[in-house]
């Protein structure tokens, strides 16, 4: 589905707002097809990313090049790239069918055409006989569809979306994850979406960007970046983590909790300090003689599909998925195979780790 | 309920008040009589005088053209300029804010003897032109402020939306943000042509060849007011009347329709 | 191609206040600059005397007088005003909203032409006057006085203290009056505890749009004082229009703005949620 | 169509203002009230100029403004005092009689009046005398001195001028001295004894043109009055008379001039000359009443009008009066005096 050809391309972009560093010497490309996700928390600088491949901020530092020409100075408004905006930017003085046919008036298509791709747009999300509605009479869920199809009209190479879902309750989001996933891959068109959502990232991506302070902690396949965190900050942001403070005897044996443990980690020199990463759902709950670790259950809550625990090993309280519940106060052992022990080395300033 | 009828009392007390002297002069404007001490019976006959009285003629030409012109450009120069000072960083913002919120705290003497100091210092004649410099200035921060609360509560992507969508700065001004703040400026607008229509202070030193109706009258209560002037207020005030209820119903209707629309 | 420059859209379109910011530096900045130039000049030499001029008695007379005269107005305005928008805002009253208008309609009217109608109204040989004949009463001066100028002063600015207390009654959450009243307050209570509270931005707002044009007038004393009452406005008019001496009048000028800005910051600090209830 | 409109409308409101300074033009600042309507009409009928008319209330208000713009104005009406002002400021023209042949006609001893000896600065315009315009239905004993106005009998019934030189003099007169007086005793004694008679509520109020239209309806006993604004009341109200007391007053002429730097300084010449004119003249003294310099008017006038005392006072009262004169630095301790006497309470 995706092809290997640079459509976007970030070099050694720097901005700078009131002399703070938003975003630093970043290096990116996105895939012609592909679905890319800008992931972190706020203020990492994946909003002022997207919005620099729109074209409304120009970077302080560094080139943004599309299909391989430098566009740093096209303003958006010759930019063959569409936005979804956080809170969908709909004109509130204009109905939904003008809303979407906006960009095509502009574009003076022709007002046939124009009445053909809108109701192409409102079949294709769902709101055929919604046209003279007004953009505030809609409901969040309707709005959202109007801002994608307003977006989508005017056939972007690349549709730009921040924080689309941001705005919805939990189910219409979950449905409208999908449903976007399924329109890029009908549409063929690259998605590069914005979020702080890692179960979204994770959900509907082709790559995964995570980023912190302006920097690129790492970049990957939604599986690469789950089962292989580069450093404990992405670990720790993709899905829940215990992270430990340990010491890489040698290769694949690694000290934590005064205990030495085997582990498939290679090349982290002898006798370095490491961060540990261990995921609850891969530490086993066994009986107190028989694990690597003795502890304490401190509580236990029943989370739907598994429960989650607090067990004190005494060096470090772990946090445990299991589905079966052990009570507040019972003595357990806990263990974990070598494979599941990811070896990381300390975090140390943000752009330090991934460069 | 006793208490709900003394409230009525004193709403109706409080109204006989202000309406006291409007409707002695709407009175006067009938009687046929030259002066006020004689009623001299019914007729139209200062109606008739008003619209050939070239003094008055003029002023209301004055008045009205003056605040016409002023509005207009104080509403494009406001406008933009509320514009430009939402968009500015937070430093100059303030710097602007302060320069514009110094004419609405100025007492109108004062900017009016400090303009008068201008106009003399700049050797411009003061008439027509400069009474229409004055009324510029004094109006715009009108427009200012009735313009920024749209700017400040519309979506701030809205722009950004229009240029994604193809449209140039200028369009994307004119097609999108001008529709979304036209209400303010309406507003403003409508506030600074008020605030013309009914200046004094600031006419009367920037002025001195030209007299609005405000000018006029002032003049006019120095040495004897013509019975033509009380039905000008007639008028006056029956157009305002006419004109607000207008508005008023016009509000009611829309609101109407919007619920029936929603 | 058109290429952009700079830092985004940001820095251009500050430039559209450019216009304005030079027509301000014209129209208001330097006007002031020449004001105050003349404030501490005599004869283009810089000096205080403009300053200690106003020291001698009867020009600190004059300033009190106008203080005095506009505290008085201000006060009869909140007594009769307050009592007006409580009731026009009050929910049980139909068409509230077109009751507020009719309080707006006088207002539209030039502020002297409604000036000269009172002096018709008031003037020895004027309706009132006739009246007290008529019934006997005999001729009273009512006209030329202290309390003329008052009068005219409260007439003018008296919506200017209902409106404000008004709006902010008329948005103020009624809920929780009906809460207060829930939990036991009786009417007056409510009153103290609630209403007053709640609209006190109002009342603030109300007091400097009446206290402010109040001192600084100067037609109303002329027009119903008979130019026997000379207001700090007068002053300043007089200064510039008959004596001539620009420097004084500049000076008295920025004395009256410090007035105004002082009384402002005080009023302002006076409210406890710093938001003024608008007129519109 | 609504575009349309709304753009004619702009252009018309553009068009005209700027229309008004195309045309032939002359600024014209005088008196209020002092005029015939229809003199300013024949003028411009007669020659083509429009008359952009302006007024001033007392000749301070006036000086004001002349000297803040003297450009802005190509015919004033000063006072004698003030256009000795004018002189001493540099601030008159030098009239071109060649221009104005109809000056011919004024009398001839107002040729070179003392305030403007070589008479190149002024032509005269009218002159008159101040005194007590007083009600007889009012007022039964005998007026003949200004002491009547501080007589508390009178309480809020007297109308005195806002203006600062003739209510100085008459309080100046009152008290023996000259109406140029100067000295700070003077002046001193002169602020007690005004606000000693506005204290006394005698006074109604200081005001000027409003005055003669309230002595016409009854307003007020007595009043303050130039000698024209009296006779002009006095045709209105047969009630109302008019005396020049006996401790003596002030004569004075207003003069008609021409500022440095006026911009239309030939159609200033020709609208004094117009009204010098004596048809014109006539027009103007059977509208405005007061007295007219011109010789050519006053020999067109009825024996009753030549006897009327208000208009044309007897030598004996002309001789009990003096001139305004300049006081030159000392008007500051007159405006001290006088804002004290307007500001007691």
């Amino acid at each position: 589905m995706v092809e290997d050809f640079h459509l976007i391309e970030l070099e050694n972009v720097t901005k700078v707002f009131d002399g703070v560093n938003a975003l630093s010497r970043i290096n990116l490309y996105i895939r012609r097809r592909e679905f890319v996700t800008l992931l972190g928390p706020s203020g990492c600088g994946k909003s002022t990313t997207l919005r620099l491949i729109g074209g409304f901020e120009t970077p302080t530092e560094g080139r943004v090049l599309f299909e391989g020409a430098d566009i740093t100075n096209v303003p958006p408004y010759r930019r063959r790239v569409n936005t979804v905006f956080q809170k969908y930017a709909l004109f509130p003085h204009l109905n939904v069918f003008d809303n979407i046919a906006f960009g095509l008036k502009i574009a003076k298509v022709s007002r046939a055409d124009i009445k053909r791709r809108v109701g192409a747009m409102l079949e294709l999300v769902g709101l055929v006989g919604y046209e003279k509605r007004s953009a505030d009479a809609l409901s969040g869920g309707q709005q959202q569809r109007v801002a994608i199809a307003r977006a989508l009209v005017n056939e972007p190479e690349v549709l730009l979306l921040d924080e689309p879902l941001g705005a919805l309750d939990l189910r219409l989001r979950k449905d409208m994850q999908l449903e976007l996933k399924n329109m890029q891959q009908r549409l063929g068109i690259t998605f590069l979406y914005v979020t702080h959502d890692q179960e979204e990232a994770l959900t509907m991506s082709d790559t995964i960007v995570v980023m912190r302070d302006g920097c690129i902690q790492q970049i990957g396949t939604p599986k690469s970046i789950y089962d292989e965190p580069k450093n404990a900050f992405v670990a720790d942001f993709i899905g829940e983590s215990n992270i430990l403070d340990a010491t890489m005897i040698k290769d694949e044996r690694v000290l934590f909790c005064e205990r030495e443990f085997a582990c498939v980690d290679r090349g982290f020199g002898e006798m370095n300090p490491v961060d540990v990463v261990l995921r609850p759902e891969d530490i086993q709950v066994v009986a107190p003689d028989q694990g690597q670790l003795a502890g304490v259950v401190r509580s236990a809550l029943f989370k739907g599909v598994h429960y989650e625990m607090i067990i004190d090993v005494g060096c470090a309280l772990l946090k445990v998925h299991s589905t079966v519940m052990q009570p507040e106060g019972a003595q357990v052992g806990v263990s974990v195979v070598p494979f599941n022990i990811h070896i990381m080395r300390k975090y140390a300033a943000p752009c330090g780790g991934a460069a | 309920m006793v208490m709900k009828r003394l409230r009525w009392v004193y709403i109706a007390l409080v109204l006989v008040f202000l309406y006291a002297p409007i409707v002695v002069l709407i009175a006067y404007s009938f009687n046929a009589s030259e002066t006020r001490a004689v009623w001299g019976g019914l007729s139209l006959r200062w109606y008739a005088e008003l619209f050939r009285d070239k003094g008055i003629m003029d002023a209301l030409y004055v008045t009205v053209s003056v605040a016409l012109l002023a509005t207009m450009a104080a509403t494009v120069l406001g406008t933009l300029a509320a514009i430009g000072i939402h968009s500015m960083r937070s430093g100059m913002r303030a710097v602007f804010m302060n320069v514009t919120n110094l004419p609405m705290l100025t007492p109108d003497i004062v900017t009016g003897v400090s303009l008068m100091a201008l106009f003399i210092f700049a050797k411009l004649p003061r008439g027509y032109g400069t009474m229409l410099l004055a009324h510029i200035t004094f109006d715009t921060p009108y427009v200012i402020f009735s313009v920024l609360p749209r700017l400040k509560r519309m979506n701030k992507h809205l722009y950004e939306a229009a240029l994604d969508l193809g449209a140039t700065p200028s369009r994307a001004l004119v097609r999108v943000i001008l529709p979304e703040i036209s209400p303010g400026m309406v507003t403003g607008a409508l506030l600074a042509f008020t605030m013309s229509l009914d200046d004094f202070v600031i006419s009367y030193f920037t002025s001195v060849r030209t007299a609005n109706l405000s000018v006029l009258i002032y003049s006019m209560t120095r040495r004897k007011v013509p019975p033509t002037i009380n039905a000008l207020s007639a008028i006056m005030f029956v157009t305002v009347l006419s004109l607000l209820l207008l508005v008023n119903r016009r509000d009611a209707r829309s609101d109407k329709s919007k619920l029936k629309g929603a | 191609m058109s290429v952009r420059r700079g830092n985004g859209p940001g820095l251009r379109r500050s430039m559209f206040a450019a216009p304005y910011g030079l027509w301000m530096l014209i129209f208001t900045m330097a006007p002031i600059f020449i004001i105050v130039f003349y404030a501490f000049t005599i004869g283009g030499k810089p000096t205080l005397e403009n300053f200690k001029l106003f020291l001698e008695p009867e020009f600190v007379g004059i300033l009190t007088f106008s203080l005095w005269l506009a505290f008085l107005c201000t006060v009869i305005c909140l007594v009769f005003g307050y009592p007006t928008a409580l009731f026009l805002a009050s929910r049980d009253l139909k068409r509230s909203a077109m009751m507020a208008v009719l309080f707006v309609i006088p207002m539209w009217m030039n502020f002297l032409l409604r000036t000269y109608a009172w002096m018709s109204l008031l003037e020895d040989t004027g309706l009132i006057n006739r009246f007290l004949t008529f019934i006997g009463v005999g001729r009273k001066k009512l006209m030329y006085t202290e309390n003329a100028v008052l009068f005219g002063l409260v007439y003018n600015f008296l919506p200017f203290m209902i409106f404000p207390i008004y709006s902010v009654l008329k948005r103020s959450d009624l809920h929780l009056e009906e809460a207060a009243q829930d939990l036991g307050a009786n009417g007056w209570q409510v009153f103290l505890k609630v209403t007053l509270p709640l609209s006190l931005p109002g009342v603030v707002s109300g007091v400097s749009m009446v206290f402010m044009p109040a001192v600084t007038t100067f037609v109303i004393p002329r027009l119903l004082g008979g130019g026997s009452f000379m207001m700090f406005g007068d002053l300043i008019e007089n200064q510039f229009l008959t004596t001539g001496d620009w420097n004084f009048g500049s000076a008295l000028s920025l004395i009256m703005m410090a007035l105004i800005l002082i009384s402002l910051g005080f009023l302002n600090n006076a409210n406890p949620e710093g938001e003024e209830g608008a007129l519109w | 169509m609504k575009k349309n409109i709304a753009f004619m409308l702009i252009a018309l409101l553009l068009c005209a203002p700027a229309a008004s300074y195309a045309a032939q033009e002359v600024n014209v600042y005088n008196w209020e009230d002092y005029i015939a309507d229809d003199v300013l009409a024949l003028f411009e009928q007669e020659t083509g100029i429009r008359v952009n008319y302006m007024r001033f209330t007392t000749n301070e208000d006036m000086l004001v403004q002349v000297r803040a713009d003297p450009t802005n104005y190509d015919v004033i009406f000063p006072s004698d005092y003030i256009i000795e002002r004018l002189i001493s400021e540099d601030l008159l023209d030098t009239l071109d009689y060649e221009n104005i042949p109809n000056a011919a006609n004024l009398m001839d001893w107002l040729k070179a009046p003392s305030y403007d000896p070589a008479g190149e600065h002024s032509v005269p315009y009218m002159w008159g005398t101040v005194g007590i315009l007083y009600n007889t239905s009012m007022v039964s004993e005998p007026v003949d001195s200004w002491a009547v106005l501080w007589d508390t009998a009178y309480e809020n019934n007297v109308f005195m001028m806002d203006s600062i030189r003739d209510t100085i003099g008459v309080a100046m007169k009152l008290l023996g001295y000259s109406i140029n007086e100067r000295s700070q005793e003077a002046l001193d004694l002169v602020k007690d004894k005004l606000i000693e008679q506005k204290r006394a509520g005698i006074v109604k109020a200081y005001q000027v043109d409003e005055t003669k239209d309230k002595m016409i309806a009854g307003e007020a006993a007595l009043a303050v009055m130039w000698s024209g604004d009296a006779a002009y009341a006095m045709s209105y109200n047969e009630d109302l008379a008019y005396v020049v007391p006996k401790e003596g007053s002030n004569v004075w002429v207003d003069g008609m001039c021409i500022p440095k730097g006026a911009r239309n300084k030939e159609n200033a010449e020709r609208f004094i000359d117009f009204l010098c004119r004596p048809d014109i003249a006539l027009i103007n003294f059977e509208e405005i009443w007061y007295s007219t310099p011109n010789a050519g008017t006053v020999a067109m006038l009825d024996e009753e009008t030549l006897a009327d005392e208000t208009i044309f006072p007897t030598d004996e009262t002309i001789a009990r009066c003096e001139f305004f004169k300049d006081i030159a630095a000392d008007i500051q301790r007159y405006n001290r005096v006088w804002l004290a006497v307007k500001s007691a309470r």
